[in-house]
């Protein structure tokens, strides 16, 4: 018997658990020429806010032993151009979008949600509490459980879409995290955000990013992040979408071990872009031989 | 633009840390266009180790080749490909250079392996021109012999004066100016940024087109990651604007005087 | 002129600032017949508590890509048993000695403290409330700068000998993590300590690790371990020893650009126990390359 | 115990799986006693790979050899290690076998690569004895010819039996035992910890002495990260206590009725 790959992750349905993370995608578009982007499970599009944003200098990305770091600087065309220049085309791929959105201010998350949500062809908004990239806003807000449910609680009276709440994972015990966000009406959890990093070119003496710390994201991030999955699995009873250092099919396999609901391919993609669809079939395969019907019976 | 696994023709190394790959990439050499490049995934290194970017040096008969300098450890790897292996490749990418236009002479400009792209230029080039090549020493400066095979003039010069005029390629390329200042040019240039900005000054102060290779870190190739962004000034309906273009997508090309080049 | 490598940490006077890292090198022993340990700058051994302790059960170790997940638990032959097993040998070595010490209560950082205090050849004392092994203890009394403050304030009475705190990764802000130590009565700090993760094994769907959780240390841990050194050492002014995936000379001199006074290596004495003394010639060479006589010149 | 960076003589495969791997090694080679182990770096993987530990399976002439199965990245890894190159070896690590007894008839119990150290021990030792191995399938049945040829009996069982008995190596050791109740011996044992345990019992049982090492993952093979603990019994001067013990130093080889396996 072919296993029912299919997810319905607070509300979205997914063909499978599959999907792709924020900033690692672009707006879809820029793949489309290199897979089948309908065979995703999901698609998150870069996070915007309302306003366009030019983001930071350059250097934005640098490679370190096992990943890589970024310090893109949430650069965007603002909610209006994102409608305008994006969703026509995405409208037209049949999986659903997810937007991850952020503010430099409460009432900048606020506003951001605003705009998107009546927006035919949006799936769910995924709020970025954690991005390490921009000096205001970004994981300012998801320093503490407080600010985190603040974000939430105001996100979730503006609009009726689905919210999924990204978590930094650079806190002491994402428990508390997981529970606010849950608290304040979040449908589910993205789990997680880059790891702030930094290089230095030794010679010059000087911070190879031209904003000196970045994200790091890819494999190190991966054993960090499975660890973060199964603790925020152990606090709330909302769904997580598992992500950092995906690679491999088996990389995937750990996070729905761990207790994820479904999982997102970030940095991979941009080694081998068919890295998402390598771990669906990768998945399927699993659980042929574990003799497994639906993806919930991966969880341990 | 596509992934292609390619089978490794050959891997030589020519002077100074330079090396040829050639690859058996059909379909990619004849969609290929010069001033395009491809994203290239190094065999035998970290699974997470990220794609490189290399100009087409050239593509002809179901062959590609990349011309490429060893500065660091991915090119250090590079320099270990073998013969029967394969090498994941991603492209054609990025825009290409125009069309030179019949009535100008065409000009080219480059620094180290920015000869690269400037040979599959001069190549497919109807109209014949003139190469001005520069770099640190004698052993930076490659391909001069084919662009002459293929009819094209070439200067020469080196930081240090082992071969040909001893100073900066634009020295040489003001001096072949001076000297012919009748003559309707046009700019294809490619190279380190400081060799660029000085281009991009004199084409403005000469009021002639130049195109702009630039060479940047990057991340996805595809646009997607705006890892490898450029300041570009455009012009909108009201005045200008500046805006972060991709150099993968948007680029690597630009046109002179679009370039905000930073200090 | 050949520069002059030593320095003076928190009253440690040390070769060079190229030591190694507590429960990467057992109690210096371990390694006497591989390389010669009085030219190190210094040797933090195995954390140890008042009491013997058997640490967890195995497996205790799991590779990763980047690094490696350890899950000892701290094991140790306590007090009494580290001075009699092992300082009369670590005595006879010409290089100062850093205890790692820790305790399930305050109370047993105290009592270990006190136990050490007036142990010839006991250089410091590096205060472990960092460590992500063990249930009770280590970590829980670092993840508040609350508890931070208090243990190293009653350590801090207990003992004249300097003091080393050793903070964890896995903070939103480790700038007031250092304050705290530094405002307790901390003569430097540590940084830093592993990254929580973890691993599973998916076809039998459970941790590979027997205690489930492990230390993320290696290459892994790098760039975030530079960050945490940058940050704190904008924060405090007392002396940084930087940690965290040195494998070359060039991971080393970035902590000590980011603005630490020394460093450790740690996961790497595993792989090439010469890393240490690799380092230090390697420290050596640049600041002769950039013309500096002395270690701190190194520092942005 | 020392680093040493040795040249690869040789590294063939074998049946299933398994290859024998050549060092050249002088200083180890007239060291190492049998039951020893090294600990291998793997060129060409990631450089914060750790090490590997491996028996060592002969020591002479200036070669050490290493028989070794491929399961994981690291043992693919080391397939592909060619002749010229180098591998740093840390070593001889661990305890070793004590001398066989010399009224004692020793018998050998092996699971799979666990041959690896008794052959070393068998070729070293002046009482011949018996050689007991055990393994998946025929092909995990390996050296078998080499301990013939040195003079040692050698009865052989697999799980599925296409070679030997269909069994248990246990199983060909009772019936062994059965047939020679009254030769006294002493068992030397490598392999899997079901196979050790198995053999721990029948020591106990029969009131012989056995000696059985241990398969544990290692960090830095040199008792410092204590990453590869056993609980031992040992007896103190008030009865007896359990410690951990770490696998790489004070063992691999461990007394039988000593080791505290756990369910
Ligand atoms: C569109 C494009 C075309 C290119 N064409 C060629 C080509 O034809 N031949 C060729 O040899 N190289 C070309 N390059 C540059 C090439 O991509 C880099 O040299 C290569 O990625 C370096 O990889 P590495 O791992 O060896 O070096 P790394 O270890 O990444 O870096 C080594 C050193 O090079 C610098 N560096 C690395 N990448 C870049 C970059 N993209 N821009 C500026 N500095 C960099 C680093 O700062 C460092 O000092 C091109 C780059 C682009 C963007
Ligand atoms: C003292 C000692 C002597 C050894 N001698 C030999 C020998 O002579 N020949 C030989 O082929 N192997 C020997 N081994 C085992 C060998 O070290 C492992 O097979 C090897 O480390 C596996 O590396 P890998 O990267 O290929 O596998 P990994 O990717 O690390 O793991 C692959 C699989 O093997 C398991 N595994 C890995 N290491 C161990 C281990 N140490 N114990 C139990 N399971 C493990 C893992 O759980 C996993 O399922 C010895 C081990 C010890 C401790
Ligand atoms: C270049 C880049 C840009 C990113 N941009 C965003 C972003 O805009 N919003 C966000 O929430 N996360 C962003 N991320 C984080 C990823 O979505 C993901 O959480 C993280 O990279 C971990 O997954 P990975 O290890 O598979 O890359 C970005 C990551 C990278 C590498
Ligand atoms: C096997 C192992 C055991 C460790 N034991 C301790 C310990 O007892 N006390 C402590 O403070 N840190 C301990 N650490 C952390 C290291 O001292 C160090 O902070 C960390 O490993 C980061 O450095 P690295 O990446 O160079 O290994 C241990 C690390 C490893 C890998
Ligand atoms: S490299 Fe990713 S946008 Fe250009
Ligand atoms: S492997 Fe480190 S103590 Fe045994």
């Amino acid at each position: 018997m072919k296993p029912d790959l299919s997810v319905n992750v607070a509300g979205i349905k997914m063909k499978n658990p599959v999907g792709v993370a924020s900033g690692t995608f672009g707006y879809g578009v820029e793949y489309a020429e290199l897979l089948d982007l309908s065979q995703l499970g999901f698609i998150t599009v870069k996070g915007i806010r309302k306003e366009p944003c030019e983001g930071n200098p350059t250097p934005r990305i640098w490679e370190v032993p096992g990943g890589m770091l970024n310090a893109i600087g949430l650069q965007g065309p603002g909610t209006e151009g994102f409608i305008e220049d994006y969703m026509p085309f995405l409208r037209t791929v049949d999986v659903p979008v997810i937007v991850n959105i952020w503010g430099t201010t409460l009432n900048g998350y606020v506003q951001t949600a605003e705009d998107l949500s009546d927006v035919d062809g949006i799936a769910a908004l995924e709020i970025n509490v954690s991005c390490p990239n921009v000096k205001e806003g970004g994981s300012s807000f998801g320093a503490s459980p407080k600010s985190v449910f603040e974000v939430v609680s105001a996100v979730r009276k503006t609009t009726k879409l689905p919210l999924i709440t990204k978590l930094a994972p650079n806190v002491p015990d994402i428990r508390v995290f997981a529970k606010a966000a849950e608290e304040a009406g979040s449908d589910a959890l993205a789990v997680s955000n880059t790891l702030p990093g930094m290089a230095f070119d030794i010679e010059e003496r000087r911070p190879v990013l031209a904003n000196k710390t970045g994200g790091l994201s890819g494999s190190a991030l991966h054993p960090v992040a499975v660890k973060l999955v199964w603790d925020a699995a152990s606090a709330v009873n909302i769904p997580i979408i598992g992500m950092g250092g995906i690679f491999e099919p088996a990389d995937a396999i750990e996070f729905l071990v761990a207790g994820a609901s479904a999982v997102a391919v970030g940095t991979a993609n941009f080694i081998d872009p068919s890295t998402s669809l390598r771990v669906i079939d990768g998945i399927e395969d699993y659980m042929k031989r574990h003799d497994m019907d639906t993806v919930s019976q991966i969880a341990v | 633009m596509r992934l292609h696994e390619t089978p490794v023709i050959s891997n030589l190394p020519l002077s100074g840390g330079y090396y040829m790959l050639s690859l058996g990439a059909p379909e990619l050499s004849t969609e290929a266009k010069p001033g395009q490049f491809v994203h290239l995934r190094i065999p035998n290194i970290e699974a997470s180790s990220l794609r490189r970017p290399f100009s087409i040096c050239d593509a002809e008969a179901g062959v590609i080749k990349i011309l490429y300098k060893v500065v660091g450890r991915g090119t250090e790897a590079m320099a270990r490909i073998a013969v029967n292996e394969t090498v994941n490749v991603m492209g054609p990418l990025g825009n290409s250079f125009p069309c030179p236009v019949d009535d100008k002479m065409p000009l080219l400009v480059a620094g180290g392996y920015g000869v690269a792209p400037l040979y599959f230029f001069a190549k497919n080039s109807t109209t014949k021109g003139a190469l001005f090549v520069g770099g640190r020493s004698e052993q930076d400066i490659l391909l001069v012999e084919d662009f002459t095979k293929i009819g094209w003039e070439t200067y020469v010069s080196t930081d240090d004066g082992t071969l040909g005029d001893k100073g900066f390629v634009t020295q040489i390329l003001d001096k072949w100016q001076g000297a012919h200042p009748a003559t309707k040019i046009e700019i294809f240039a490619c190279g380190p940024d400081p060799m660029l900005a000085a281009v991009d000054t004199r084409a403005q102060n000469w009021g002639v087109e130049a195109w702009l290779s630039l060479d940047r870190h990057m991340g996805c190739g595809v646009g997607a990651c705006l890892g490898c962004v450029q300041k570009i000034r455009r012009k909108t309906n009201s005045g200008t604007e500046e805006y972060m273009a991709r150099v993968c997508r948007d680029g690597p090309i630009f046109r002179a005087n679009t370039i905000v080049w930073e200090e």
